[in-house]
């Protein structure tokens, strides 16, 4: 895939408008379709496609392994972590009510805000790891 | 905090697997798993008490008031459930602790403990939980976990064990989706108990009919019920021995537990057993289930296979009451839900000690190990009686509530099975006795007992097996009230 | 006549069983993945299907939209969800057989069995 | 009447799935496989899940394809052919008649009095409705919704009760991906790195595993 110059040249033309395209999806998916999950895998496209194109050990530098793996363990703990602040509230767990302490719809907008972006931490970081897995076993 | 004991019960064990990750340590990731699985057998045992004290729990997931949002609802029935995997995790972690067995693939071992914590969490989940489409969430939370766990095992064919797991899994899980998707479009919602009360307008309805096979279906791949066990003996045999332990004592029952929430609690008894007489069809598989499965234990070469397909058969005692469809039927089956975890859950920790003295689970290989590791084959011994269902361990409990029965409705033949299938067990546990305690060591090499972290777990579980074959209050007490509160609505 | 209006759900039900049928039929493990995947998208698309409402919308409220039909958006939250089990699941079965392929040279069901000595 | 273009659309899914059971080319089934979801994304979209035919065609076509062609590059590019079975045709023509024996007392295809869009969804739609609208008409003053119902009040309803009233389950989903990348690492992951740490290291490694 070294010598695809086309390729690379188009890819890389490409790779910022699709992940501008994931964060708008990510931020805008109350309002219209999309939303965490959704942004997470367009997100983890972009990345699987600079891998594709200039090889592994390139998506390395830019995306390290490790970051990854704490990338997936960060979006989880956002995620729950919104569900014992709603604990240690005095609610419910994952009560976004109690977010804000005027309005409990500003707390839901919140909640579902931060849950949504820890959702698409850790689909980006799941996928992007599944791929340096599946992949890095081709290298010999 | 109190309140929020539920939601506690399968968040902690979750945020721990997160954090597992993060400490990348292999003793340390340890230690905290022991630590958490310790703790959630605390707060299942707090669970249990407060049930029994003030009745069923009900904790709304976001403040939102069911149907509309996903409610936590404990009653007897889970929190028996919830118990039994506590238990067996707080058991089964701690095994070997300090002896980097053969068990636990080198250099993994904290995503292994990550693994085993998601799978704790998932079980419980499914357990706890009072809606349908969560069951399915947290199932295959399980299910991954358990596939990745399987593979770990050192024979290759572990692997193909867990990918026939996977796909047969898999398949199942999507027939349970099929399953509350039917059930869904008969009564508009996902809430068990919401379900409970809407389905009666729609008895009559082919759909809810069709929803009932293919949920059937799908646990029944779940808890290998006869003609579906096919995964199972390659996946308990090849798995590495503790993780062969947790899920023959866990994964089954709360699959077990599964079907029996979904006749007793979603279609109700009354549905099930008067109008499709279901038991025409469940009473026969579990027969064949009794006998293939322990005709073919007495033929097996390899301890853990002869263990895995005494499970398949022990599963057809469990449905067997489940179909009596009666106190004394239910109480056999879900008193047999905690003993068997009691004893297959020991016996195949006895397993995993011998697998790390030497090194193998062939029969052949275990000739005279009975002199060698007294302690542990002793334990063998008990939890091989107690499969047998001698008077005096709990497995004599279990059938002895299903005679009687069988007895009760008058299907003698049945209870004379029940004893005839004991017979098999007799043989099947024999030779492997035999071949411990009476011939030769093969060779000479220096085998030793096996290490007090690993004596000390196996000793418990097999313990249990006679303390509480004779202290039946507690198990069979609980049972029977959890027979009682679900038969209800029967005569 | 009433079954008219089923045939959706049939043309749905087709695509489930050719999913299964490559599951269970074929010795490739990859081709099993890609029925299983066949398969589960299609129990989607039954869920999907059950949540259309005639002359209804995609569940998003417009500005200022009153008095509009619109299709059932539970069954899509649910799928949302199964969605994302069944790219785990792919990606799972994927390791498993790369891992299969490295200790046993093939992925086909027949030629595994026969190296493992037609163990069950 | 049902719009041709579903017609069309389940016409070529048929194909799509057809050709996949019997190319033995393993690449071309994996990118048949991928326009097979883009194909259901389409009919997602006419059966107004937007939010679905999104996420399928982002996973789907994208990464799932991706992943089964890693695979491939690892293991055989063609399957063998092997004669047709009988036992599968049995077992897929009793699940998928019981299935559509199941369907014969379902609601029909967009049937609006259908009994689930009656009972919980019309809750759903009816708070959201009701909450995003009346939010709509006082932004400037947030405090109007001490009515004392509790609500989301967002536009798009599906993304409410993913994140808030399903917000658990959503948990948990966001569990399985963890659960699966954890499965994968096992499997997979660490013989490189230990190649890396130290080279004695390596032959340990190849000998105990």
């Amino acid at each position: 895939m070294r010598e695809k110059i086309i390729l690379r040249v188009v890819s890389k033309a490409f790779i910022p408008f699709i992940f501008l395209f994931a964060l708008y999806i990510q931020f805008h998916g109350d309002f219209g379709p999309g939303g965490g999950f959704q942004a997470g895998v367009v997100f983890a496209a972009g990345i699987i496609l600079y891998g594709v194109i200039f090889g592994l050990d390139t998506m390395r530098l830019a995306v390290p392994e490790r970051l990854m793996e704490y990338g997936i363990v960060l979006g989880l703990i956002l995620y729950g972590g919104v569900g014992i602040v709603s604990l240690i509230s005095g609610a419910n767990f994952l009560d976004y009510d109690v977010l804000n302490a005027h309005d409990p719809t500003h707390g839901q907008h919140l909640g579902i805000l931060l849950v949504e972006l820890g959702v698409g931490i850790t689909v980006t970081c799941a996928m992007t790891t599944i791929f340096y897995a599946l992949a890095g076993r081709g290298e010999k | 905090m109190m309140e929020q004991l539920p939601a506690l019960q399968v968040v902690l064990p979750l945020f721990s697997a997160l954090l597992c990750l993060l400490i990348r340590n292999k003793t340390a990731s340890r230690l905290f798993s022991v630590a958490v699985s310790w703790g959630c057998l605390a707060i299942a045992l707090i669970l249990l008490r407060t049930v029994q004290e003030t009745g069923i729990i009900s904790y709304h997931f976001g403040g939102w008031f069911p149907p509309l949002g996903i409610e936590y609802r404990i009653d007897l029935l889970n929190a028996y459930v919830l118990i039994i995997v506590a238990m067996i995790s707080a058991v089964v972690l701690p095994f070997g602790v300090g002896h980097w067995g053969l068990s636990i693939p080198e250099g993994r071992e904290y995503l292994f403990f990550c693994a085993f914590l998601l799978c704790i969490s998932g079980l419980l989940g499914i357990t706890i939980t009072g809606d349908a489409f969560n069951v399915f969430v947290f199932l295959e939370i399980t299910s991954l976990s358990s596939y990745a766990l399987i593979a770990m095992g050192r024979n290759r064919r572990a692997l193909r064990a867990a990918f026939t797991y996977l796909v047969m899994g898999t398949v199942g899980g999507t027939f349970i989706l099929i399953g509350i998707g039917m059930m869904y479009l008969e009564t508009g919602t996902l809430n068990m108990v919401d379900i409970a009360n809407r389905l009666p307008l729609a008895y009559g309805s082919r759909t809810v009919l069709v929803a009932f096979a293919f949920l059937t279906v799908g646990v029944g791949i779940k808890l290998a019920v006869f003609p579906l066990h096919h995964w199972l003996p390659n996946a308990y045999s090849y798995a590495p021995a503790t993780v062969s332990a947790f899920l023959a004592a866990t994964a089954t029952k709360v699959s077990y537990y599964v079907l029996v929430r979904v006749i007793f609690t979603l279609f109700g008894a009354a549905y099930i057993f008067e109008t499709l007489r279901f038991h025409v069809l469940l009473i026969p598989l579990s027969l064949l289930a009794m006998f293939i499965g322990s005709t073919v234990a007495i033929y097996q070469t390899n301890i853990k296979r002869l263990l895995a397909y005494s499970s398949i058969s022990q599963i057809g005692y469990m449905t067997l009451g489940l179909s009596f469809a009666s106190i004394n039927g239910l109480t056999g089956g879900l008193v047999h839900l905690f003993n068997h975890a009691l004893m297959k859950g020991g016996l195949f920790l006895v397993l995993a000690s011998v697998m790390h003295s030497i090194a193998s689970n062939e029969i052949d290989d275990m000739r005279g190990l009975g002199r060698k590791m007294p302690f542990t084959m002793a334990a063998f011994v008990l939890g091989g009686l107690s499969l047998i269902g001698v008077p005096g361990t709990v497995g004599f409990i279990s059938k002895w509530y299903l005679v009687v029965a069988a007895l009760e409705k008058g299907w003698y033949p049945i209870a004379v099975l029940i004893l005839l299938s004991s017979f098999l067990a007799v043989i099947y546990i024999w030779r492997v006795v035999e071949i411990f305690f009476f011939r030769e060591p093969a060779a000479e090499k220096s085998i030793k007992e096996a290490p007090l972290s690993m004596l000390i777990p196996t000793w418990i579980l097999i313990g249990g097996t006679l303390f509480f074959g004779l202290q039946t209050e507690w198990t069979a007490g609980v049972a029977g009230s959890v027979a009682n509160f679900l038969l209800g609505g029967l005569p | 006549m009433q079954w008219l209006g089923l045939w959706h759900y049939w043309a749905v039900i087709i695509l489930m069983m050719i999913g299964l049928y490559i599951v269970i039929a074929r010795d490739n493990l990859v081709k099993k993945v890609m029925g299983l995947s066949i398969f589960q998208v299609s129990v989607i698309m039954f869920y999907v299907s059950t949540g259309k409402v005639e002359g209804g919308t995609a569940p998003i409220i417009p500005e200022g939209g009153h008095d509009l039909v619109y299709s059932n958006p539970l069954p899509h939250v649910l799928m949302l969800t199964a969605i994302v089990v069944g790219i785990s699941t792919t990606a799972l079965a994927l390791a498993l057989i790369v891992r299969i392929q490295e200790a046993y040279g093939t992925v086909e069901d027949d030629e595994l069995n026969a190296i493992d000595g037609a163990a069950l | 009447m049902p719009l041709p273009i579903e017609i069309v659309l389940f016409i070529f899914l048929l194909t799509t799935a057809v050709v996949i059971a019997r190319l033995e080319d393993l690449f071309a089934a994996a990118m048949l496989t991928g326009i097979f979801s883009l194909l259901s994304a389409g009919l997602f979209t006419i059966m107004d899940a937007v939010d679905v035919a999104f996420t399928e065609a982002a996973v789907g076509a994208g990464v799932a394809t991706v992943f089964i062609l890693c695979t491939l590059s690892l293991t055989a590019k063609r399957e063998y052919q092997q004669p047709t079975r009988i036992l599968p045709f049995i077992v897929v023509g009793i699940t998928g008649a019981a299935l559509i024996y199941g369907t014969l007392d379902m609601p029909a295809y967009g049937d609006p009095d259908a009994v689930p869009h009656g009972h919980l969804s019309a809750k759903f739609i009816e708070i959201e409705e009701k909450a995003f609208l009346s939010q709509d008409k006082h932004a400037a003053e947030p405090a109007q919704h001490g009515s004392g119902e509790k609500a989301v009040g967002l536009p798009n309803i599906v993304t409410s009760i993913l994140a808030s009233y399903r917000g658990y389950d959503t948990f948990g989903e966001t569990a399985v991906i963890f659960t699966a990348t954890i499965g994968v690492m096992l499997l997979l992951r660490t013989r490189r790195r230990e190649k890396k740490v130290s080279p004695p290291n390596r032959d340990q490694m190849e000998t105990t595993s």
